[in-house]
C-alpha cells in the first residue's frame, strides 16, 4: 500500500515537473552482429559509428553521449534480449545500429509497443517499410527491395530480356528478387533459392550454363555469396553472363575473401566512396586514415545513423523524453548525409540515389569499387504506398 | 514326457572362428543339466544364443516345442528363460533391491505402469524381499550393486533370474568367486531348484557339478563331445582324454 | 535437357561427394577405433584452409599452400588428440560430445580472433584457373577436375594403406571391432594418434583444396560437418568402403536434388508454388536418403552390427 | 528431516519466484529465460540422464514447440490452454516418428542421426516461405491463459514459474515409477535388460517421446517469451546448448536443468558484456566442467557419487 502511494507521489511530481525539459545525457543502445559470419559487417558499423561520435566530440545534439554495444549474434530472439537490457538495465534513451531485417523486425515488434524510439541504419523490414510503419522507427539505410527493383529497371533500360535470378533462401531474399522482377517485369529465364549452409554451387551454376541467360541477378550478403561468386568466376561465366547484385555483397569487407574474382562486378548501391559532397569526403578520409582501409556502404550507413541522432536532438533542444518527437525531428533534420542532401519518405526509410559500381584493381593493386554511373535519382521504395502515416 | 528345451544343429562362427559347430542338446524339465568344457570352448556364446543376445548362423532353438530361434530376448524371458551373466555388471547406480525390483517387474503387470512410484507397490516389493532372503543378502538391499563384492554379485544375480518364476534358468559359471561356504550354500538352493525348473548350468567346479547335474554334456572346440548322465560321461574315454585328462581335476577359472 | 548437362551435373555430384568422402574417413575411423564422437572434425577442415590462404598469400605458390594446410592440420589433430581427447576414450559420448563441442567454440573464436571475421582469399594455381572443354557444349572448370582427380588418388592411396599394410589392416580389424586392436596387442596409443593424425590431415587436405572454391571463413567447418556425418551414418560407422559408397551417395543426391528437382516439381506444380517448395524439399534430400537406408539397415551400407 | 534434494530445489523456486518482486522487467525477462532453456533441457535430461539416449538434435522439438505457438499467433488464436497442448502433442508426434527411426542405432550413431533428422527440420523451417524463411514466424502478441492476458512480464514469469514446477515434478515422479525404473536400467545395461523381459526400444521411445514433449512445451513458451518463432531454435546450435545445459547442471538429476540453464545463460551475458571473444573463453569452461567437474552444479550440491541413486 506504502510502495503505490510513493508511485503514486513519483508521478504526479513528473506530471509537475512536466513539459518540455532537457536531458543532460543521452545513451545511446546500439545493437548490431559481432559474432559469426557477419561480424564482419558489425565491426564496419561500430567503426563508423564511433568515429562519427568522435567528429562530434562525444557529443550527440550537444548532450554528452555514451554508447553501450550489444551483439545481436545474428539471432532474434538474442537481439530482443539485447533491446531490453539495452533498454531497462542501460536506461538508452534510443536503439541504434541494427544489422539483419530478421532480428530489427523482431526487436521492433518487441519494443516499439513499449514506446521505444528506433534510429537505425540497418535493412529495414517489409512490413515496417510498409503497413506497420511507425512514427517511433526511422532508418537510413534501404529496405533490400528498393535497390533490386533499381537493377531491374536498370537492365530493362539496357535491353536485358532473359535474366536469371538466384537468391539466398531468406526473406530479405525473397523480397529482393520480388523486387526485381517488380522493376524488370516479366518472365525469368530462370529461379533458384540456395540453402543458408550451401557453399557448393556447381549444380546452379551448370544450370544457368543450360539456361544461358543474358544476364544473372544474384542476392546472397552473406560467406556463401563469396563461394558463389569465386564459383560463378571460375565457371568462366563472368565473362559470358554478366552479374549484376548490391554493392554490399562486393564491397571493401568482402575484398579479402573474394581477391581478384571480384575484378569486374558490377553491383547498384546507394552510396560510393567516390561520392563528391564535403561530408562524404570527410568521412572517407577519416575511416581512411583511423582504420587504414576504404569504408563500406554499412559503414556509410553508420556514420549517417549519428549524424542524424545528432541533429534530431539538437531540433529537439535535448528533449529525450518524447520519442516520437524525436523520430520526427529526424524525419525533418537538416544533416550532412554521407550522400549528400537526403529527404525521409511518409515511412521514415530515406528517397535516395542509385548508382552502378564496378569492382576494378587500382595503379596501386588495391582493389576498389569504382563509381561508373548513376542509375536512378530520388527513388522512393516500394513499400511507401502502404505506409499510412502522413506528416 | 517331452524335452523342455531343444536344441538342434546350432551353428555360430565369429569370422574364421567357428564357436559352435552343429550342436545338439536337449534340457528336460525340473533337472538339472550341466555344460561343461575348457575355457574357449563356446559355452558363454551357446547360452547367449539360447537367451537371444547373439543370433545363430543355423540349426534351431525349441522351447516347449515352440520354435524361438529368431525371437528377440525379451520375448524369450516372457515364455519363461532367465539368464545370469558370467561378468556380473547388474545395474551398478541402483541399489540391490532395485535391481531384483527391476527383475520383478519385468514379466508382471506393472512393468509399464506410469501410476505408482515402484517403492509404494507393495506386489513388487515383497517378492524382492523374499528373494533377497533365499540369496542371503537381505542385509545388503539399500546399497548400490556396484559396490557388492564379487561372490555378492553372483548371489544377485541368481536372485534376478529367479525373480520371473522361470522354468528354464540358464547359469553361467554361479559359483565364481564364492568362497566355500557361500558355495555350498548356492548348491543347496541350487539343488532345491530343480523342483520349480530346468537349469542348463555351466560351471567349472567340477565337484559341484557332479554333485548337482543330472545329466551332463561336455563341449569342446565348439562340438559336443559326449552327453549322458555323469557316471557315463566320466568314464568316456574321449572327455577323459580331451578334457579331465588335460587340464587337471579342476580348471582355473 | 542436353546430355551435357546430366553429366555435368553427375560430375558436380561425384566432386562434392568426394570431398566429402575425404571428411568422412577420418571421421568414421576415429568414431570406430576409438569409440571418439568428434565433432571438431570441422575444425580440422577450417584451419587447413586457413593456414594455406595465409601462405598462399605470402609465397603466392599453391604447393606450399597445400603443404602447410595440411601439415597445420595434422599438428593440430595430433596435439589435441594428446592433451585433450586422450582421457575422453573410456568416458561416455555425451563427455566426448561436449568436449569437442567447446573445442569448436574454442577453434572458431580463436581463428577470428588471429584472421579477423572478414575471412581470407584463395585462389586455384595459375594452371588450372581456367576452364576446360570435356566435351563439345560441355565446358567445365579445370580446378573442380582437380579436386575430383585429388579425391581419387586418396581413395586409391588410402585403400592401399588399409588394405595392403601391418598397420593398415590393424586400423580396419580395429575399426571393425573396438576390442580387437587391444587384443592384439599393438601400442594403441600410437594407433590413436595415427588414427587421429591421419583423420586430421584428410579434413585440412579437403580444406586446402575446397579453399580457392569456397569462402575460406569462421564456421566453415561446421556446415559440412553434419553432411559428414550423415556419410558417416549411411555408410556404416568404421567402413571407409561404406563411406567412400555413402558419400557419392550423397554427393550426387544433394547435386542432382537440387539440379533436378526444381525441374522435376515445375512439371506439375505453378512456378512460384516450385520456387517455394523446391529449395526445402532439396535440401532434405540427403536426410530423407539417410532415414530410407537406416529403415532397411539400422548399421548403414557397410556397416557392421555391434 | 527434508531431504537435502528438496531443499536445493525449494531454494531454486524461491529465487525464481523473488527474481520480479526485485528486478526490472529484463531481470524479469532473464529469469523466464533461464527456465524456459531449463525446461527444455529437462525434456533433454529426462533422455539423456535417465533414458541413456544422447540425442544431438533436440533442438528439433524445441523448434516445433515455438513453430506451432508462431503459426497459431499467425491465425489468431491465442488461448495458452489450446497452443500449449498442442504443441506437446505435436513435439510428442515428432519425437515418436524421429524416436523410433534413430533408435534403430544406438551410441555415436544415434547422436549423429538425432543431429542429421534436427537439421533437416531446420532447413524445412529455413527454406519454406509458409513459414517465414529465416525471418521465422512472429507473433502478435503472447498467448492468454484461460482468457487471463500474460501480456506483463510478470504474470507470464509466473505461468512459467508454476510449467516447470509441474513438468519438474512429474518428470521426477515418473521417474520413480516402475515405468521411469525400467527405464534407468536400459540406461544402466540395455542386454541385461532384454535377458529379464523388458523390450528396451518400447520403453527408450516412450522416454524419448517423453522428452520430446517436454521441450516442445518450452519452445511453446519461448516463442511467447521472444515472440517470435525463429529457425534458429531448431538450429544444432541450440541442441549443443541444451545438452551444455544438462552437463552443468548434472546429468539425470532433473532439477539441475534449470540450474544449468541459469548459469550459462548468466555466463553468456556477463561474458558477452566483457569481450565479442566470450566463446573463447565459454568454450575451454565447459571443456574444464566435462573433465573435472564431477556430475554437475546437481552433483557438487547434493554430493553423492550418482544424482539419480536413491
Amino acid at each position: 500500500m506504502r510502495a503505490t502511494r510513493l508511485v503514486v507521489a513519483y508521478a504526479t511530481l513528473m506530471l509537475l515537473a512536466g513539459g518540455a525539459q532537457a536531458a543532460d545525457h543521452i545513451t545511446i543502445g546500439y545493437s548490431t552482429t559481432l559474432t559469426g559470419p557477419l561480424a564482419v559487417e558489425g565491426e564496419q558499423m561500430v567503426n563508423a559509428f564511433s568515429l562519427a561520435l568522435e567528429h562530434l566530440d562525444n557529443k550527440l545534439g550537444g548532450l554528452p553521449a555514451t554508447l553501450v554495444i550489444a551483439d545481436d549474434q545474428a539471432k532474434p530472439q538474442v537481439g530482443v534480449q539485447n533491446a531490453h537490457r539495452l533498454l531497462e538495465r542501460d536506461k538508452a534513451d534510443l536503439l541504434a545500429g541494427m544489422l539483419l531485417s530478421n532480428v530489427t523486425e523482431a526487436i521492433l515488434n518487441a519494443v516499439l509497443p513499449e514506446g521505444a524510439a528506433v534510429i537505425a541504419s540497418g535493412g529495414v523490414p517489409a512490413p515496417y517499410a510498409g503497413k506497420d510503419c511507425s512514427r517511433n522507427f526511422i532508418s537510413t539505410f534501404w529496405n533490400t527491395d528498393t535497390p533490386y527493383e533499381q537493377i531491374g529497371l536498370y537492365l530493362k533500360r539496357q535491353g536485358i530480356k532473359r535474366p536469371y535470378v538466384i537468391g539466398l533462401n531468406v526473406q530479405p531474399g525473397r523480397d529482393a528478387l520480388n523486387g526485381f522482377k517488380l522493376g524488370m517485369g516479366g518472365e525469368m529465364a530462370g529461379e533458384t533459392y540456395t540453402r543458408v549452409d550451401q557453399s557448393e554451387f556447381a549444380s546452379e551454376l551448370t544450370d544457368i550454363r543450360r539456361v544461358a541467360p543474358d544476364a544473372v541477378v544474384w542476392f546472397n550478403p552473406g560467406g556463401t555469396g563469396i563461394a558463389f561468386l569465386k564459383q560463378y568466376v571460375q565457371a568462366g561465366l563472368i565473362n559470358s553472363v554478366p552479374l549484376y547484385g548490391m554493392t554490399i555483397q562486393t564491397d571493401e569487407s568482402k575484398f579479402p575473401a573474394l581477391g581478384d574474382a571480384a575484378i569486374g562486378v558490377k553491383s547498384v548501391g546507394n552510396w560510393s566512396p567516390e561520392l563528391d559532397n564535403d561530408s562524404n569526403r570527410h568521412f572517407v578520409a577519416a575511416y581512411r586514415a583511423k582504420y587504414g582501409r576504404l569504408p563500406t556502404t554499412l559503414g556509410a550507413m553508420a556514420y549517417d545513423n549519428a549524424l542524424l541522432i545528432d541533429a534530431a536532438v539538437r531540433a529537439v533542444g535535448g528533449d529525450l523524453s518524447d520519442k516520437a518527437k524525436l523520430v520526427a525531428a529526424a524525419r525533418r533534420a537538416d544533416f550532412a548525409s554521407v550522400r549528400g542532401k537526403i529527404r525521409f519518405n511518409n515511412n521514415n526509410v530515406p528517397i535516395q540515389n542509385f548508382y552502378l559500381n564496378v569492382v576494378e584493381k587500382g595503379p596501386d593493386g588495391v582493389l576498389r569499387n569504382k563509381l561508373a554511373a548513376t542509375v536512378a535519382s530520388e527513388v522512393s521504395d516500394p513499400h511507401a504506398k502502404d505506409c499510412p502515416l502522413t506528416w | 514326457m517331452a524335452a523342455l528345451l531343444e536344441v538342434r544343429g546350432l551353428c555360430k562362427t565369429f569370422g574364421a572362428l567357428a564357436v559352435n559347430q552343429s550342436v545338439d542338446l536337449t534340457v528336460e524339465a525340473n533337472q538339472i543339466h550341466a555344460l561343461i568344457g575348457p575355457n574357449g570352448a563356446g559355452k558363454t556364446t551357446f547360452l547367449a544364443q539360447l537367451a537371444g543376445d547373439i543370433r545363430p548362423d543355423a540349426g534351431t532353438i525349441l522351447f516347449d516345442g515352440t520354435d524361438i530361434t529368431g525371437l528377440p530376448a525379451h520375448r524369450r524371458a516372457h515364455l519363461g528363460i532367465a539368464r545370469s551373466y558370467q561378468v556380473a555388471r547388474l545395474f551398478p547406480d541402483s541399489t540391490v533391491h532395485d535391481n531384483v525390483a527391476l527383475a520383478v517387474q519385468a514379466c508382471s503387470r506393472w512393468a509399464r505402469s506410469v501410476g505408482r512410484a515402484a517403492a509404494g507397490i507393495g506386489e513388487l516389493n515383497e517378492p524382492v524381499a523374499a528373494l533377497l532372503e533365499r540369496v542371503e543378502l537381505a542385509h545388503r538391499s539399500r546399497i548400490p550393486a556396484g559396490i557388492l563384492a564379487h561372490g555378492e554379485r553372483r548371489k544377485l544375480e541368481l536372485a534376478m533370474a529367479l525373480a520371473s518364476r522361470p522354468r528354464l534358468l540358464l547359469l553361467d559359471e554361479p559359483l565364481a568367486g564364492m568362497g566355500v561356504e557361500e558355495s555350498q550354500a548356492t548348491v543347496a538352493l541350487l539343488d532345491r531348484l530343480r523342483r520349480d525348473a530346468a537349469i542348463l548350468l555351466v560351471e567349472h567346479d567340477v565337484q559341484a557339478v557332479f554333485a548337482l547335474a543330472d545329466r551332463m554334456s561336455v563341449l569342446v572346440f565348439g562340438k559336443v563331445l559326449a552327453s549322458g548322465d555323469p557316471p557315463t560321461v566320466r568314464r568316456n574315454p574321449e572327455v577323459q582324454r580331451a578334457y579331465l585328462a588335460t587340464s587337471g581335476e579342476v580348471p582355473p577359472c | 535437357m542436353s546430355a551435357a548437362f546430366v553429366l555435368a551435373q553427375l560430375l558436380n555430384g561425384l566432386q562434392l561427394g568426394l570431398m566429402l568422402f575425404l571428411l568422412a574417413a577420418g571421421l568414421t575411423l576415429i568414431f570406430g577405433i576409438m569409440g571418439l564422437v568428434n565433432l571438431a572434425h570441422g575444425s580440422f577442415y577450417m584451419i587447413g584452409a586457413f593456414v594455406a590462404a595465409t601462405l598462399q598469400a605470402w609465397t603466392g605458390h599453391f604447393a606450399l599452400a597445400l603443404a602447410g594446410g595440411v601439415g597445420a592440420a595434422i599438428i593440430l589433430g595430433i596435439a589435441v588428440e594428446s592433451a585433450l581427447l586422450r582421457p575422453l576414450y573410456r568416458r561416455g559420448h555425451l563427455d566426448q560430445v561436449l568436449v569437442t563441442f567447446g573445442l569448436i567454440l574454442f577453434f572458431n573464436e580463436a581463428t577470428r580472433l588471429l584472421w579477423g571475421s572478414g575471412g581470407l582469399s584463395m585462389q586455384p594455381p595459375a594452371v588450372l584457373a581456367s576452364e576446360i572443354q570435356l566435351l563439345p557444349g560441355l565446358p567445365y572448370p579445370s580446378y573442380r577436375l582437380a579436386i575430383s582427380g585429388v579425391g581419387c588418388l586418396v581413395v586409391v592411396l588410402l585403400s592401399l594403406l588399409l588394405g595392403r599394410t601391418r598397420i593398415g589392416m590393424l586400423i580396419r580389424a580395429g575399426a571393425r571391432d573396438h576390442a580387437m586392436v587391444s587384443a592384439l596387442g599393438v601400442n594403441i596409443k600410437l594407433v590413436y594418434s595415427l588414427v587421429f593424425g591421419l583423420g586430421a590431415m584428410l579434413a585440412g587436405l579437403a580444406g586446402v583444396m575446397t579453399g580457392p572454391i569456397i569462402a575460406v571463413e569462421v564456421g566453415m567447418g561446421e556446415a559440412i560437418l553434419i553432411q559428414t556425418f550423415v556419410v558417416v551414418v549411411l555408410g556404416g560407422i568404421g567402413s571407409v568402403k561404406g563411406s567412400f559408397v555413402a558419400a557419392l551417395a550423397v554427393g550426387l543426391a544433394d547435386s542432382l536434388g537440387r539440379a533436378f528437382l526444381p525441374l522435376l516439381l515445375g512439371g506439375f506444380l505453378a512456378p512460384t508454388t516450385v520456387s517455394a517448395v523446391a529449395p526445402a524439399a532439396a535440401s532434405t534430400v540427403i536426410y530423407l536418403l539417410m532415414a530410407a537406408t537406416l529403415l532397411w539397415r539400422p548399421q548403414g551400407l557397410l556397416g557392421h552390427r555391434r | 528431516m527434508i531431504p537435502r534434494r528438496l531443499v536445493v530445489i525449494g531454494l531454486i523456486f524461491a529465487v525464481l519466484a523473488a527474481v520480479p518482486l526485485y528486478g526490472a522487467d529484463y531481470y524479469t525477462g532473464l529469469a523466464t529465460k533461464i527456465m524456459i532453456f531449463g525446461l527444455a533441457a529437462l525434456g533433454l535430461d529426462a533422455l539423456v540422464g535417465i533414458g541413456g539416449m544422447i540425442s544431438f538434435g533436440h533442438a528439433a522439438f524445441f523448434g516445433i514447440g515455438a513453430y506451432v505457438a508462431g503459426l497459431f499467433g499467425k491465425s489468431g488464436i491465442d488461448e495458452g490452454l489450446i497452443v500449449w497442448p498442442t504443441a506437446i502433442a505435436v513435439a510428442a508426434l515428432f519425437g515418436a516418428v524421429i524416436g523410433s527411426l534413430s533408435l534403430r542405432t544406438r551410441g555415436a550413431a544415434f547422436i549423429m542421426i538425432t543431429l542429421a533428422f534436427a537439421q533437416m527440420l531446420f532447413f524445412i523451417a529455413a527454406s519454406l516461405p509458409a513459414l517465414g524463411t529465416s525471418d521465422g514466424i512472429g507473433l502478435p502478441h503472447r498467448n492468454s491463459l484461460a482468457g487471463h492476458s500474460l501480456g506483463r512480464a510478470v504474470d507470464f514469469h509466473y505461468v512459467v514459474l508454476l510449467l516447470l514446477a509441474g513438468a519438474l515434478a512429474l518428470t521426477d515422479f515418473l521417474a520413480r515409477t516402475p515405468f521411469g525404473r525400467a527405464v534407468d536400467g536400459i540406461r544402466q545395461n540395455e542386454p541385461r535388460m532384454g535377458a529379464l523381459g523388458y523390450n528396451p526400444t518400447i520403453y527408450q521411445l516412450a522416454c524419448f517421446i517423453f522428452g520430446a514433449a517436454v521441450t516442445g512445451l518450452a519452445g511453446a513458451l519461448v516463442a511467447n517469451l521472444s515472440l517470435f518463432a525463429a529457425p534458429d531454435n531448431l538450429h544444432w546450435m541450440t541442441s549443443g546448448t541444451l545438452l551444455v545445459i544438462v552437463i552443468l547442471g548434472g546429468v539425470g538429476s532433473l532439477f539441475g536443468s534449470v540450474l544449468g540453464a541459469a548459469v550459462l545463460i548468466v555466463l553468456e551475458e556477463v561474458l558477452a558484456e566483457v569481450t565479442d571473444h566470450w566463446m573463447m573463453i565459454l568454450g575451454p569452461v565447459l571443456i574444464a566442467v566435462v573433465l573435472f567437474g564431477g556430475n554437475g552444479l546437481a552433483g557438487f550440491l547434493l554430493r553423492r557419487p550418482h544424482g539419480r541413486t536413491s
